[in-house]
């Protein structure tokens, strides 16, 4: 197989922010079992920007990674800063993916869009 | 860091007594074997010195062995020589759903020419169903393909029985044994099979050689047109140094493989055990007793194969997995599958497959190592809520 | 008594250095390049780079290198698989009558699948005639395939016109390199090409490896199906030594191939000159100038090839024959009744084909020994009457 | 190619009678240079007996090798014993053939049934 490059592999090893958040302001849960690999994206924000993010996923080396890479990159940012984070910004923060491995970095965007999208809904929701 | 080699099904070192059979033969004997002069002749009898050994191993004539260039040729030239052959008599094929690709794909590519092909359902322990078998066969069925033992999960199919009802039917029999051959007895007669595939580097001879045994009167056309080599049954100069490697390496194979598959079934019972009594949520793919003698193959629920591997990896063990994550396509193992497997556990399958080197305290080391690994990558899934 | 071996074109000695990069490849890092661990990464990593180093000396991109067992298998790849990916398109493919059997043969088995074939002639000395090429085309015609240069006559084609021509009507083009590359300079550019064959043996590479060039965009269905080896063009585990040793074969071609077919060519021509000199009627057959640095192909008058070379044997030296008596038809050389051999000449038809250790005395010694020997045969034939 | 036997070699290497009879009893000229051999065969017959036989040949090893067998065996023979000289005898009298090569041996055989057949067609042209 094509090799990972040294940061995915280090993301793998030691992969950033695993876990849930309690009370979350936005949750993406994304992917299905069907093509191996799903990933729970919890966002925490204040004032517009993402205080706090914690991920779990099932998956492969390549997905354990990007959601690792997706939680570091959005943390502090504000929500809009956060939707520029396209799978290829992901990607290219690891170094870049083996080619057949370029689906895995979807999932993060996935579930950074899903997430940001429940986090709207619970705001309006909240001002409703 | 030594490595903890458990991918033997994948492929396995050459011996060195293999390779050094083979070293004359690269620039000292180097003669083509198809010429006439005396140099050439040397070439001409090491190959046909192995050629018999293989015939005796699988119980064939000489004449009855080709070399080629490994499994998947076999299988390719057995499955699309007898389809070309047998055009004329009818266009139906029959295999099992568990076949390797060099079988499944080489029945697909059949099925857009003309071909129709009818893949055979397998049990919960991945055995094919016999009784399938003969509701299958039509009068135009001129083939049946079904391999020896899975190399996935390593269950070993009733060959011999399939060969009885093709044989009743007159029709033409393969089986892939390249997961079988070197490591379990192999005899054409008992098994009742035409046609036989073979592969070099599963059972410590070099990779890029194999053999396919066709049987006396069996039609088949060449999958490699061109030179009169191999009684005009396969074109090209020979590969001098990798067929006396392989012959070499059914000798070998022929002396340990009795005393090897017993202490092979031994180690491989106890592992599974072990993973069984100390991992949860963990369950053994393919049948309990027919099964390589070198194959373990278990699936933790929640969690992806590849990602096992990668800590594994880490810890100097190398295995394999059927997840999708480790090839080009999103589904899983079809082999996994096909024996009723939900997503969830065919994604989180892992295969340690045991070699002759393999001792009892590699297999107790991966038995500590893996329970940390399972239960790290299950705090992370977000399917494993145990 | 050592061999004076002129039979290079039919296969070399392994380089010493080729076989010891390829050591390590057999029982140290066996590692299957697929998987995933590390241990299979090494392997992974060699074979890339001799596709790189492959597909630097063509002037191609490695993506679009497959390797494959040999000069056969790639020809049967690209000529079967290019006639059923573009079976849609048409029907004719155009080759010439001067080709190996691996084209020869694979075009046969095609015409007796619905195809339909041209054979180009080929002037006297061996060259496909250009102005035949064009009539031959027709809105059916899918592919061409033309060798880059003969195997028994050395004649060296004009494979850039021909291609040229090939793109101009938009039609496949195949060339069979067999015998060139390695020995003069192949550049796919230059040639116009869009596949192209190569075996590792002929060049003082392994046995049972070899690689088809496939340029990038090449319709072709893959001869061998099944893993995803080879970006899914041929499965199969791949032969990581044979493919290594092939690789180190390129690099030491690459950095002698200027001056050794320099120095070839200068005792070619010498030792044609000395043999038409002192032996009589007595040909040379294929180009005198648009030949390969390496061969020599000698007709004599009313004798038989089969007894030169066994007579030759008997003084050590290794040659060939295109005489039907080295094989088990009854016709002699395709080839030599192509360029309009008498049979009588065709069967008395000798090759020299000369190597990197080749020397001067060893020539001087055959052209010493060797009029003995015709005189012999001529004193016992009845249809030598001078 | 597959070997010959050490008795083919031994033949190819010192063939006997090679030549021509001047004035034979009999000539047998069979093959042709498109199949790759030709034979030339002579006899010379006493009191029914072949004193003497020479040949000259066309072609590969075998060829040669049968060509030089057929005449031994037939010098000292009577016509009637030397009509039972088949292909498979001269064959068996050179430890075979390998398969490719047993054609050859046609040659030797025909070679000698047409040099018969000439030595019986010019004894009944005498007596007439
Ligand atoms: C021109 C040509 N094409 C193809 C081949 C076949 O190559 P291989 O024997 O490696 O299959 C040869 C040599 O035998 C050859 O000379
Ligand atoms: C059952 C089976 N068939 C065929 C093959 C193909 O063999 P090879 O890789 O030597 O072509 C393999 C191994 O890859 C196999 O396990």
């Amino acid at each position: 197989m094509e090799q990972y490059s040294e940061k995915v592999m280090e993301h793998f090893r030691n992969p950033r922010n695993v876990g849930k958040i309690e009370n979350p302001d936005g949750i993406g849960h994304v992917g299905n079992p069907m093509c191996g690999d799903v990933m729970e994206l919890y966002i925490k924000v204040k004032d517009n920007v993402i205080v706090d993010a914690k991920f779990k996923t099932f998956g492969c080396g390549a997905a354990i990674a990007t959601s690792s890479m997706a939680t570091e990159l959005v943390i502090g940012k504000t929500i809009e800063e956060a939707q520029t984070i396209t799978n290829k910004v992901v990607a290219e923060a690891l170094d870049g993916l083996p080619p057949i491995k370029m689906h895995c970095s979807n999932l993060a965007e996935e579930a950074l869009e899903a997430a940001i999208k429940d986090y709207h809904e619970k705001l309006a929701h909240k001002k409703a | 860091m030594k490595t903890i080699y458990l991918d033997h099904a994948a492929t396995t070192a050459t011996d060195p007594k293999v390779l050094e059979t083979m070293l004359p033969y690269f620039h000292e004997h180097y003669g083509n074997p198809s010429s006439i002069y005396s140099m050439s002749r040397v070439s001409k009898n090491v190959i046909e010195n192995a050629r018999e050994i293989l015939a005796n191993a699988i119980g064939a004539a000489p004449r009855e062995i080709v070399f080629t260039s490994g499994g998947s040729e076999s299988d390719n030239f057995a499955i699309k020589g007898v389809a070309q052959a047998l055009r004329d008599k009818g266009n139906h094929i029959i295999t099992s759903q568990i076949e390797h690709h060099a079988v499944l794909y080489t029945c697909k590519f059949l099925e857009k020419n003309g071909f129709t092909v009818t893949y055979l359902p397998v049990d919960h322990d991945g055995i094919v169903k016999l009784n399938e078998l003969e509701k299958a066969i039509t009068p135009q069925t001129i083939l049946i393909t079904v391999m020896h033992a899975n190399n996935e999960i390593g269950a070993i199919q009733p060959i011999r029985q399939i060969g009885e009802i093709a044989r009743k039917h007159g029709i033409t029999f393969h089986t892939d044994a390249v997961q079988t051959f070197g490591h379990i007895p192999v005899n054409v007669d008992d098994l009742n099979v035409d046609l036989l595939s073979i592969s070099g580097h599963k059972f410590y001879g070099p990779k890029g050689v194999g053999a396919l045994y066709i049987r006396r009167g069996t039609k088949i056309t060449p999958l490699i047109h061109g030179g009169d080599q191999e009684h005009r049954r396969r074109a090209s100069t020979e590969n001098v140094p990798g067929i006396i490697g392989m012959g070499k390496a059914v000798e070998i194979a022929l002396t340990t493989m009795d005393s090897e598959a017993k202490r092979q079934i031994a180690l491989r019972d106890e592992f599974i055990k072990t993973l069984l009594d100390t991992i949860p949520d963990t369950i053994l793919n393919g049948h309990p007793v027919n099964r390589l003698p070198n194959n373990v193959n278990i699936s933790f629920e929640g969690i992806e194969g590849e990602s096992i591997l990668l800590n594994l990896d880490m810890e100097g063990i190398a295995a394999s997995t059927g997840s999708a994550c480790s090839s080009s396509s999103l589904e899983p193992s079809h082999v996994l599958l096909s024996i009723g497997l939900t997503h969830e556990f065919a994604h989180g399958s892992v295969r340690f497959s045991l070699g002759r080197n393999t001792t009892k305290e590699e297999l107790d080391y991966v038995a500590e190592i893996l329970p940390g690994i399972i239960k790290k990558l299950r705090a992370m899934s977000p399917l494993y809520k145990k």
